[in-house]
């Protein structure tokens, strides 16, 4: 079959920004429908404690109120959910309900929900509400966490451990015993969140005189929540629709289920009539998931010539106090243990695992789930081990990526990767940067009393995951896409995914390769997703399945659809479907390329005049299609980053000079898009690395609760990023597309980790802590 | 978060003592105190209004005095709720020492606080906390005086 | 106590009845539904909220409606069917300065008043005037990029009406 | 985040404002700028009954030049600080320290007397005030009086206006002849509020530095005087020297707050820094 790539490859605009471009994004935050009421909740002000009295007898009297709930009104129509996978054999965790009963165990944990006709009067009302807790020692240290006589997080566990394992290989002690230099370290990675700038939003509606319960909610994944809603309130799926139109920004956050969209549910089923909830900066601080929190103690062993022989990793990591539903709080251990050392040709390895509660805000999968602190300890011992044996960083990774001809290639901790190209990244991006330039004149300005610092940091991602990441541990996550792909009456296309899009561009990569299979422009493939009733069952988007997994599923739908086509085209023009092809808008001869008929002429004739074709001739001209990934558990991404920072080492102040990412994502479906995917999650990774950090005090309060005093990463700070790429095909599909979204957050904190390190290495100074804040430098630097 | 100072009263300790067990006393030095009730020989129920630059609340509270040695030393905790801005919480222990005709009152106290106000006000927190603390310790040194100067009844 | 206000929005003369605790945001957003003005923070630090108040950008989140009245605001809507920043959208765009869209109004309000009062920033005075304008998608290159060829884009044109101007 | 129900005036006159806020029993807030009012209104740290709004009145508006003293209405808005060509002759701290307040929207509608009255430990405007020997001039139902920036800031977030008093404008003084200015600070991204920050103005003659003056902000409750500093370098060229005895009197003049997140030994270091490089970048105004 001729694969057309005509628009696979090129740099096409998205169509759907334009409508952002004019103002005419609609979010669930724009949505308003008629009857709805606005939600408020009413939150514990303390991490732990038990609730002595809640009287909600004035705010229900309030002006503007419609209904006040409490756990004992509320709680009973939807069922608990509890956030554990049987994969993660052994872990632990509490059921959860909407509002809290009987005990707090966050600052921030929804107690009483209120709702009244305008958001502004529902928190009149919560100011309205007696709410008595007598305190109780709040769990605020992981490490403290697990000290006998600890009190326990929550009176629904017997442990505040959640989880625990370890992998290890046979030969870890003998190299360790064996080893001609070890360089260990002793990291902290710091709490941090998403902050999506559209918050959570959701607006629940539901019609009692036909039991259609509507969705509309900001998520990247509405079949999970069709699943889950139908599940915990007892709908039958087919009367749960879910709507995710226009998302402002998710990142892994808008996939977990949270207490306020469950009860926003549960109010509009009982209510009758639609019940919105925005939640406001400061209640995002405090309810959405927090991401990382880890401690991680590691060593490395190497040979004389620097070979790394091992690792030995201790990750201990702080998920709040419940781990989240339906996807845990484990996934991120779990990969942070399994990816370290990964772009090595590292034999050996042990990685040990504590996953432990808190009365925090909940942690959870947040863009690059587990890689930063993987690659981060991991690129800091080789860079420790190249200061030791006095190698260049790029040498000693030389010495040790895993060769490009090596593949297949099975990690030390059981990861299979397909075909990577380490070696080939490591080169372009030495050129690319000007490495030696830089170093000359990094030696020049220290004369200068001017310390910059340069980091480098390889990396492997995880995209294109199947059934292992949840499926297999019973959690009803789709690791399947499906597409609807149809030539309209006027010879047009369209194209229900399941893939959504969040900004990313999905519709514009799916429109492409659609465009392709069917011999037309992309502007003429429309591509509708985030709507459970109008697209077809699947995954969605996330953990970098959008391209890879969603494209090959428009893919083989659009084939599917083209031999349809074909089919109609050999009827009527009494050809074999065989000798002919689709291009520009027509149906040609596959020989001469000539035009034999135009698909509009095919959809009029299987449209309207279906009476015209043979006995016998479909003249269906919707195809539909699912794909699942098979092959490789997960398809493996790699690439390399740089960092160029400069260190006032009076100040502590980092500027962030440069950045450069040399990134393989497989073949390139729109490189405008993938691009644009790997500086955003640069920056992303540049943020907890230098200024995001969810702080807490040792009562369990976060104090910085709010845009002034939590640091995103703005514009004036951040730096240019330059950008390469090599293409190695995944085998495992036709379009042979990997994911990219996070490759730059795995990376960047790390490589600037190192840069930071390298420019204060003629101090004797070094960190290990992010974010790398000036304090922490001062302090490293023995200012403070 | 911990604080800690030192006042030096123009008083017996005797008289130091039995001020900080008297409502109307109490009243004047906590700051922003819009009605102190006496609950027990050792407890108060108060209602404080407080105004540190944006911020502007009313506590609702319980005071108490425990751990008492008496005329040497006592723990004076309270707790008090501010509605949705949040909780406070602290607990000053007090020791009292003699010095010639007056009395120096150290004190070290743990504060908190709690909700929107810990999670919006870090900035503000310890400085406003030890403005309080000070205020208290002065407006209670002030109401000493003028009562040890104020005729019997 | 609700008070009546007048004001003119993308050039269409409003009145409204409105609480004074009403933000303008909200007034523009919920009873205008004007939605293309974004909350990010409600308290001035995302930027994502940022209209034209008599002709300059400020946080739609900390004006009130009442202090609007009798003045003239311009929001994304009214700015893109103007034509004033035809150019600007299109260069982000081209260049897919956006992703998710939440902080494009923002972003193109900053952009329209630095290039108003600068025609050729450099790239570090766009990213200052960008300072108060959170985006968590694009990592601002893409956005600075946009800007910075707008600004190339009008100064060339500049320079050839100038040239045919000189040429006549 | 929406602000509780309140009432709102815009007052015509300052007299009309007062007896508002009288009228209210206290129970209202003034409304300038609004960007510290309203994202507080909005987090409900306070719910006053009444909002009072002053952007209508005239005699809070206006830059003008009286007798040596250049008087800036208390509604001039930051980027008027940035942009007035009064402002950059005879405020040049103001000048200064605007591009360092905030961001370009808030800037357009900030006022310098909103700032003042704030009185934001951290902001730049009150340091300049105070560095530039700067007068506030309140009214109150007594009448007028002017303050010197020395005396108006009087704790975290207190001046010396009175509740139901209105600030009406800052005096500052035209620079004389050798006038040098300097200002800096040290913040964790571009417009943030400061973690140090300094604003010097001093008179350089012939026998070296003489009306030396020195505010630093974020080192305390509200701008700081270096007195010692001051003194070390009245009547000294600025050199090497100077500068580390200017540096190494700041233990004597600042007492720093200490909390975990930046400790007070950072604080010192970091104003120690800064005071360096402001002093060893100062730059004649007059």
């Amino acid at each position: 079959m001729m694969a057309s790539t005509d628009h696979i490859g090129q740099s096409h605009r998205r169509e759907n920004a334009l409508r952002h471009l004019a103002g005419r994004g609609r979010f669930v935050t724009d949505l308003a429908l008629p009857r709805m009421v606005h939600a408020a909740f009413v939150r514990s002000p303390m991490a732990k404690g038990k609730i002595v009295e809640l009287d909600v007898t004035a705010a229900a009297a309030a002006p503007g109120v419609v209904r006040v709930f409490t756990a004992e009104t509320l709680n009973p129509i939807c069922a608990p959910w509890t956030g554990t996978l049987d994969h993660f054999a052994g872990m632990k965790s509490a059921p959860q309900n909407m509002l809290a009963e009987g005990q707090v165990l966050w600052a921030g944990h929804p107690v009483a929900m209120i709702l009244a006709h305008s958001r502004a009067e529902a928190e009149d009302a919560c100011e309205l509400v007696l709410l008595d807790i007598e305190d109780e020692d709040a769990v605020v240290d992981g490490d403290a966490a697990l000290v006998e006589g600890t009190p326990l997080v929550s009176d629904g566990i017997a442990s505040n451990l959640c989880y625990r394992t370890v992998l290890e290989t046979p030969g870890l002690e003998e190299a360790f015993s064996n080893a001609a230099h070890v360089v260990e370290g002793r990291f902290t990675f710091g709490r941090h969140t998403a902050v999506t700038l559209e918050p959570r939003a959701v607006v629940a509606d539901f019609d009692p005189s036909t039991g259609q319960l509507t969705v509309h909610h900001g998520t990247q994944t509405p079949y999970q929540f069709q699943d889950v809603y139908a599940h915990q309130f007892g709908l039958p799926d087919n009367k749960v629709r879910v709507i995710a139109p226009d998302v402002g920004g998710s990142f892994g956050m808008k996939l977990h289920v949270y207490n306020e969209e469950m009860a926003v549910v549960a109010a509009s089923i009982t209510l009758g009539r639609p019940v919105r909830f925005v939640a406001d900066r400061l209640e995002s601080f405090v309810s959405d998931v927090h991401a990382r929190d880890h401690r991680v103690s590691a060593r490395m062993a190497m040979d004389a010539q620097g070979t790394i022989l091992a690792m030995d990793v201790d990750d201990m990591t702080q998920i709040g106090a419940f781990s989240t539903y339906p996807r845990t709080s484990v996934a991120e251990g779990n990969q942070v243990i399994r990816l370290m050392g990964a772009p090595y040709t590292m034999p050996d390895y042990r990685g040990r695992l504590s996953v432990v509660f808190q009365n925090k805000v909940q942690t959870s999968q947040y863009r690059a789930v587990g890689h930063p602190i993987a690659c981060a300890v991991t690129e800091a011992l080789v860079d420790r081990a190249a200061e030791q044996l006095d190698l260049d960083p790029i040498e000693i990774r030389a010495r040790n990526l895993v060769a490009d001809d090596a593949y297949p290639h099975v990690s030390a901790t059981g990861y299979q990767f397909e075909k990577l190209s380490h070696h080939a990244a490591l080169a372009k991006l030495r050129q690319m940067m000007g490495y030696e330039t830089l170093r000359e004149e990094q030696a020049a300005l220290r004369k200068q009393g001017i310390y910059r610092g340069i980091g480098i940091a390889s990396f492997v991602e995880i995209t294109n995951p199947g059934a292992a990441f949840y499926g297999v541990g019973g959690a009803r996550v789709s690791a399947q896409d499906g597409a609807i792909v149809r030539l309209t009456p006027s010879g047009e296309v369209h194209c229900a995914i399941s893939v959504t899009e969040q900004g990313q561009g999905t519709e514009t990569i799916i429109a492409q390769v659609v465009a392709d299979q069917l011999g037309v422009t992309p502007d003429q493939v429309k591509v509708t997703t985030g709507d459970t009733d109008t697209t077809p069952s699947g995954g969605a988007t996330w953990a970098c399945r959008g391209a890879g997994i969603g494209g090959e599923t428009a893919l083989r739908a659009g084939r599917r659809l083209q031999a349809q086509i074909l089919a109609i085209a050999g009827a009527v023009l009494q050809a074999e479907p065989a000798t002919l092809a689709l291009a520009e808008g027509a149906v040609i001869d596959r020989a001469t390329g000539q035009e034999r008929i135009t698909l509009a002429e095919i959809g009029r004739i299987a449209t309207y005049r279906p009476d015209t074709l043979p006995e016998g001739c479909d003249n269906s001209l919707t195809a539909v299609q699912h794909f699942a990934p098979t092959g490789y558990p997960f398809d493996f991404t790699n690439g390399i980053q740089a960092s160029h920072v400069e260190v006032d080492i009076e100040t502590g102040v980092t500027r962030l000079l440069k950045h450069w990412v040399v990134e393989d994502c497989g073949r390139i479906i729109n490189p405008l898009l993938v691009d644009a995917q790997i500086r955003g999650g640069v920056v992303q990774g540049l943020g907890p690395a230098f200024f995001e950090e969810c702080m807490y005090d040792d009562m369990g309060q976060m104090t910085n609760a709010s845009l002034a005093d939590y640091l995103v990463p703005m514009a004036g700070e951040m730096p240019d990023i330059e950008i390469a790429h090599i293409e190695t095909p995944t085998l495992d599909t036709i379009l042979g597309a990997k994911g990219v979204g996070e490759a730059g957050t795995a990376a960047a904190g790390a490589a600037a980790m190192n840069a930071v390190n390298d420019a204060l290495r003629p101090m004797g100074a070094r960190i290990s802590q992010t974010p790398m804040t000036p304090l922490r430098i001062l302090t490293a630097l023995g200012h403070v | 978060m911990e604080l800690k100072g030192s006042q030096t009263l123009a008083a017996t300790p005797d008289q130091v003592w039995s001020a900080l067990f008297d409502r109307a006393i109490l009243e004047q030095a906590i700051p922003g105190c819009e009605s102190l009730e006496q609950t027990s020989d050792t407890s108060f129920s108060a209602v404080v209004k407080l105004k540190i630059g944006p911020v502007s609340a009313r506590f609702k509270g319980d005071v108490e005095l425990s751990d008492i040695a008496p005329g040497l030393s006592c723990t004076l905790s309270g707790k008090g709720s501010g509605g949705i801005a949040g909780f406070a919480k602290g607990a000053a222990r007090v020791t009292l020492t003699p010095q010639g005709a007056q009395t120096v009152l150290d004190y070290t106290a743990d504060v908190a606080v709690g909700g929107k106000l810990a999670a919006l006000g870090n900035r503000l927190i310890k400085a406003t906390a030890q403005k309080l603390t000070g205020e208290f310790f002065a407006n209670f040194d002030t109401a000493l005086t003028c009562e040890e100067t104020a005729p019997a009844a | 106590m609700k008070a009546d206000i007048t004001l003119t929005v993308n050039g269409e003369a409003v009145r409204e009845t409105v609480e004074p605790r009403t933000s303008l945001a909200d007034l523009l957003r919920d009873n205008l539904r004007l939605t293309g003005t974004h909350l990010g923070c409600e308290m001035g630090a995302c930027g994502a909220c940022l209209v034209l108040l008599d002709g300059v950008p400020v946080h739609a989140c900390l004006v009130l409606a009442v202090q609007a009245d009798g003045q003239k605001v311009e929001t994304i809507e009214g700015l893109n069917e103007s034509g004033q920043i035809e150019d600007l959208q299109k260069t982000f765009h081209d260049r897919n300065a956006l992703q998710c869209g939440f902080c494009t109004n923002g972003m193109l309000m900053s952009a329209h008043a630095l290039l108003a009062g600068n025609s050729d920033p450099s790239r570090d005075e766009i990213r200052d005037a960008l300072s108060g304008n959170y985006c968590r998608c694009t990592g601002y290159e893409a956005i600075v990029d946009a800007i910075s060829a707008t600004a190339e884009h009008r100064l060339s044109a500049e320079r050839r009406l100038s040239k045919m101007k000189g040429a006549q | 985040m929406k602000s509780p129900a309140f009432d709102y005036v815009r007052a015509e006159s300052v007299a009309d404002a007062m007896s508002a806020y009288a009228a209210a029993d206290g129970d209202a807030v003034y409304l300038s700028g609004g960007h510290s009012v309203m994202p507080s209104l909005a987090l409900r740290l306070q719910a006053p009954a009444l909002l009072i709004d002053l952007s209508n009145i005239a005699a809070l508006s206006g830059i003008s030049l009286d007798d040596g003293w250049l008087r800036i209405g208390a509604m001039t808005r930051h980027v008027q600080a940035l942009n007035d060509p009064l402002i950059a002759v005879h405020a040049p701290l103001f000048a200064a320290a605007a591009p360092f307040v905030a961001h370009p929207a808030i800037r357009n509608r900030g006022t310098l007397g909103g700032s003042l009255a704030h009185a934001d430990p951290a902001s730049e405007f009150p340091a300049a005030a105070v560095a530039m020997q700067a007068e506030l001039e309140i009214a109150s139902s007594q009448g007028i009086r002017r303050v010197p920036a020395d005396d108006f800031f009087v704790d975290i977030y207190e001046t010396a206006i009175e509740p139901g008093e209105v600030l009406l404008a800052i005096h500052v003084p035209s620079p004389v002849a050798g006038q040098v200015i300097g200002f800096d600070e040290i913040a964790r991204r571009r417009g943030d509020y400061a973690m140090v920050g300094a604003a010097v103005q001093a008179v350089s003659t012939d026998a070296g530095l003489e009306d030396v003056s020195i505010a630093l902000f974020s080192v305390g409750n509200h701008p700081v005087r270096a007195r010692k500093a001051q003194a070390a370098l009245t009547g000294r060229a600025i050199d090497a020297a100077a500068i580390a005895d200017a540096q190494a009197a700041l233990e004597d003049d600042l007492n720093p707050p200490d909390d975990p997140q930046f400790p007070a030994s950072m604080r010192l270091h970091l104003a120690r820094v800064l005071l360096g490089r402001v002093l060893a970048n100062l730059e004649a105004v007059a």
